[in-house]
């Protein structure tokens, strides 16, 4: 049967753009929002937790 | 008016789109600005290019309604076309946005400087005998209309859109050099005015930067309006006679008119302004810059028509603004050229955001494409218009592009804009239902097929 | 056709807008569907609703731009509307979209069965002597034009949209009973074919269900276009006259006029249907149900003009295709009722998604609002109309509504529908240009100043 387009991380289209924007892989979000969904709190403070960033060298 | 004294925090050279919107949003920023023009805040768009077309395209409009308004129970006669009174519609149009950008950067304390400036050093702009210091310049000195080697434009018979924005009358036929956006939209205002109307256009499409099913789409129905076009086949000369031009083209058809107009692209004005001397690098004319409109001369930024990006209004809005924002340090996002919706206000219309199907397979990704033809959509129907919304997808992901036709579907856009740059999925559009009867239906006809549940799809 | 056989997936009761979206969207995920509709599918928005409205809606525009072409400096002459004319072009388009739908349906091998319908039992419909027996069932009857207790509606002078939709003349004068969307378009549609016009609406405004912001401004476009109207009064009675109406209203004041348009509502389509003695509450004539519409019956749904939510096409569709997704197992999102756009297609268009001001502080929230007014919009000036975009917003936060009154404002009402939906803040949105010149771009500008970075804004 036809599938209804599922998105592989749940988060409203402005908040995958600002993650994007941030630098912010959304895969290594965890959601608080609705069923699991990432909001933009969520995103906001994966910035300010550099520990959910990759290391990278200066 | 201010000597010319400073250190300003910005002198912008140049008061159109790319330039006011940069000095508007500085301002704001709190930043002392003095913005230099050497003829009329608005540039191009207000005065030569946006504004005035869409004005006679909307006369155009009229005309066409009046002229097949029978055919919806409304009895009328279509008496001709008054061309002073349609200039004096479109003075008034202009001449009310002019006076309210005006008051607007007035408003903001904006320095305006009426002349001519000329770069003489990495921060300094002379206007005659007044020099402007900042400790930021913006080059926004936009772009005029180019013409072909060896081609004279007379201003009479062989005319650029600046003259043709204001002829003194229809004329009765019309060979139109180039197939852009700019020769396309005249193409439609002077046939729905009753001229015979020829475009020449190099390339093998009409809009040749368009999806191809979009330029199609419009030929077929430039086609149906009686608008000729000569495509894949180069200008040769033009020979001007008593009662018009006959255009050779190089395949040696030679075509008549009573007028050429030539729309083969603007160029940057950038020559003799001291840009290169100054350090800045300038390429074939235009302006060089990073992904921030730097050029590679620290504090001068370069925005709009003189940098080779989209020749749009909107994007000069765009760079202006972000310059605005670097220089404050506020960190702004690049603009994604993809990203920037165009419009073709001709009619039809013509609008597209993202990349074409083409594009979208070049670049590697595993494209779905679906055109929801605007037969199925009521709205489109009651204004019996005709056309198609195709969206070009990531399959099982993002939007990559949208991609229309038909009348009025410039004003769909914003929505795609917001699909394609938010990087929703059909899904995601899927989940909302447009309202009903609306041309955006078609859209989120094209959103519900792609995403699996198509609801008004005829196959 | 199936004789009275089964048992069906899912057995459909009324062919209009959420029975047959219904119906199209359980045969796409493999359900074996009878859809039972005793006048033609499409129901009352295809025959007797959206669409013919549209229309009308579309004559009356090009008879006003016919009146009003001189002024773009196109000339012509309005001879007056052609009635059969304006009839047989709005028919063309509804059999148009009908022979689209009934071969849509047929494609989908839904079995379509004529008759009138009836509950019979939790999961059986009967129609005459046949019994269609399913899993499950869904109510989607409809509405019908209400009157107010102890009016008659004579369908002669005294007439519902039904009669109006196919009325044989022009009236010279109209009062129309109901200042709502309905009233509101009638009234649209009659004056700009050249007749007086009165609403009466016993609330203080027109459109009340929209913010105060827009029914003000459509107020004064009215009152602009020669439309009369009286507010807050209550209509107390009419007598017919040899010559059409006297209606008196409950201040006392008389007005008489050619034909009366009661406009005071539908009501859903459920007497005498079995729905109670199925087991289905019924209140005041709708049925009740939950947020995926299920009755309290089980297998017993109900969608559409039938349920107490906004009686609107595309909220039809949008609960037929919950209800099959539902039945389906595949777990679709409840619709927010909030985010359903609404518009309003009479000259000027009003049109608005989300909540007013005043609903969102009731909620509670810090509400921030920005009106972004036409006459800083340059497409709106070269279509010279009048109005505004308003956006209401939480102090730094998503945006709550957006509501717009203007001609052909009805189209931008899908990008806000995203804003609204996808809980974008107006930052979001101000990251984004509008293309120039939209009148799209109004929304753009409010979204600009909302996020402290205004362009085009005039104080
Ligand atoms: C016919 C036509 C139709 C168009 N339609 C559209 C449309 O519908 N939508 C759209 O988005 N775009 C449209 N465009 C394109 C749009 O007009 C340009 O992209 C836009 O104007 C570019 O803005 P700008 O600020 O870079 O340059 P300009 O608008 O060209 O402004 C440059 C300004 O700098 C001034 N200047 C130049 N040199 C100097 C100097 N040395 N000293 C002082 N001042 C100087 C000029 O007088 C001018 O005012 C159209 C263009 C044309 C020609
Ligand atoms: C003048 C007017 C203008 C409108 N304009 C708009 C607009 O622009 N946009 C918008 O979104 N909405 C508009 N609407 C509202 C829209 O038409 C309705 O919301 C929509 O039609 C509701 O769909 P429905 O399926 O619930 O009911 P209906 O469309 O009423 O369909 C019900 C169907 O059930 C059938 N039926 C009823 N009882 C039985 C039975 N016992 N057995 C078999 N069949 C039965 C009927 O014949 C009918 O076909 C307008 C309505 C009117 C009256």
């Amino acid at each position: 049967p036809p599938q209804v387009g599922r998105v592989s991380v749940l988060a409203k289209p402005p908040v995958r753009k600002l993650a994007k924007d941030l630098g912010v892989d959304l895969s290594t979000v965890a959601g608080t929002g609705p069923q699991g969904s990432i909001t933009r709190e969520d995103v906001q403070a994966a910035v300010a937790a550099p520990a959910a960033v990759p290391y990278q060298a200066a | 008016m201010a000597d010319g004294s400073g250190p300003y925090d910005i002198v912008v050279l140049g008061g159109g789109s790319g330039g006011y919107a940069c000095a508007l949003r500085a301002a704001e920023l709190g930043m002392n600005v003095v913005l230099i023009e050497k003829d009329k805040v608005g540039g191009t768009c207000l005065h030569r290019g946006c504004i005035p077309t869409k004005a006679l395209l909307h006369a155009a409009e009229l005309a066409d309604q009046t002229r097949e308004s029978e055919a919806f129970g409304v009895r009328a006669r279509f008496d001709g076309i008054d061309v002073p009174a349609v200039h004096s519609y479109k003075d008034k149009v202009i001449s009310g946005l002019y006076k309210g950008l005006a008051g607007l950067i007035k408003s903001k304390k904006i320095t305006v400087v009426e002349g001519e400036g000329r770069l003489a050093g990495p921060n300094r702009v002379v206007v005659g005998d007044q020099v402007f210091e900042g400790r930021n310049v913006v080059l926004a000195t936009g772009s005029v209309p180019k013409s072909l080697p060896g081609l004279e434009i007379d201003g009479d018979k062989v005319v650029s859109s600046d003259h043709a924005l204001v002829l003194d009358r229809v004329p009765s036929s019309v060979i139109i050099l180039g197939g852009g956006v700019i020769g396309v939209e005249f193409a439609s205002v002077w046939r729905s005015f009753g001229a015979e109307v020829t475009i020449v256009e190099a390339l093998p499409h009409l809009l040749p930067l368009e999806d191809e099913s979009n330029s199609k789409l419009l030929e077929r129905a430039f086609r149906r309006r009686g608008i000729k076009y000569e495509l894949g086949v180069r200008f040769e000369s033009v020979k001007t006679t008593d009662t018009g031009v006959v255009v050779t083209l190089e395949n040696g058809k030679t075509l008549d008119a009573e007028l050429m107009l030539v729309a083969v692209g603007r160029g940057p004005v950038s020559a003799g302004l001291g840009f290169e001397e100054a350090g800045v690098t300038v390429d074939r004319g235009y302006v060089k810059v990073d992904e921030y409109c730097q050029t590679g001369v620290p504090g001068v930024y370069a925005v709009g028509d003189l940098i080779p990006t989209l020749q749009l209004a909107h994007v000069g809005f765009a760079e202006g603004i972000l310059v605005a924002e670097h220089i404050a340090g506020l960190n702004p996002v690049p603009i994604d050229y993809d990203g920037v919706p165009r419009i073709t206000y001709s009619e039809p219309e013509v609008a597209s955001v993202g990349v074409s199907t083409a594009v979208a397979r070049e670049r590697g990704h595993d494209v779905v494409e679906l055109s929801y033809n605007l037969a199925g959509n009521g709205k489109s129907k009651i204004l019996q218009t005709q056309g198609e919304v195709k969206v070009v997808a990531e399959r099982d992901g993002r939007v990559l592009g949208v991609h229309m036709v038909g009348s009025r579907v410039g004003e769909l856009v914003a929505e795609a804009q917001l699909i394609y740059n938010w990087e929703a999925t059909p899904g995601d559009v899927a989940q909302l239902i447009h309202p009903h009867p609306t041309q955006s239906e078609a859209l989120g006809e094209a959103m519900l097929a792609l995403a699996g549940k198509p609801l008004h799809v005829h196959n």
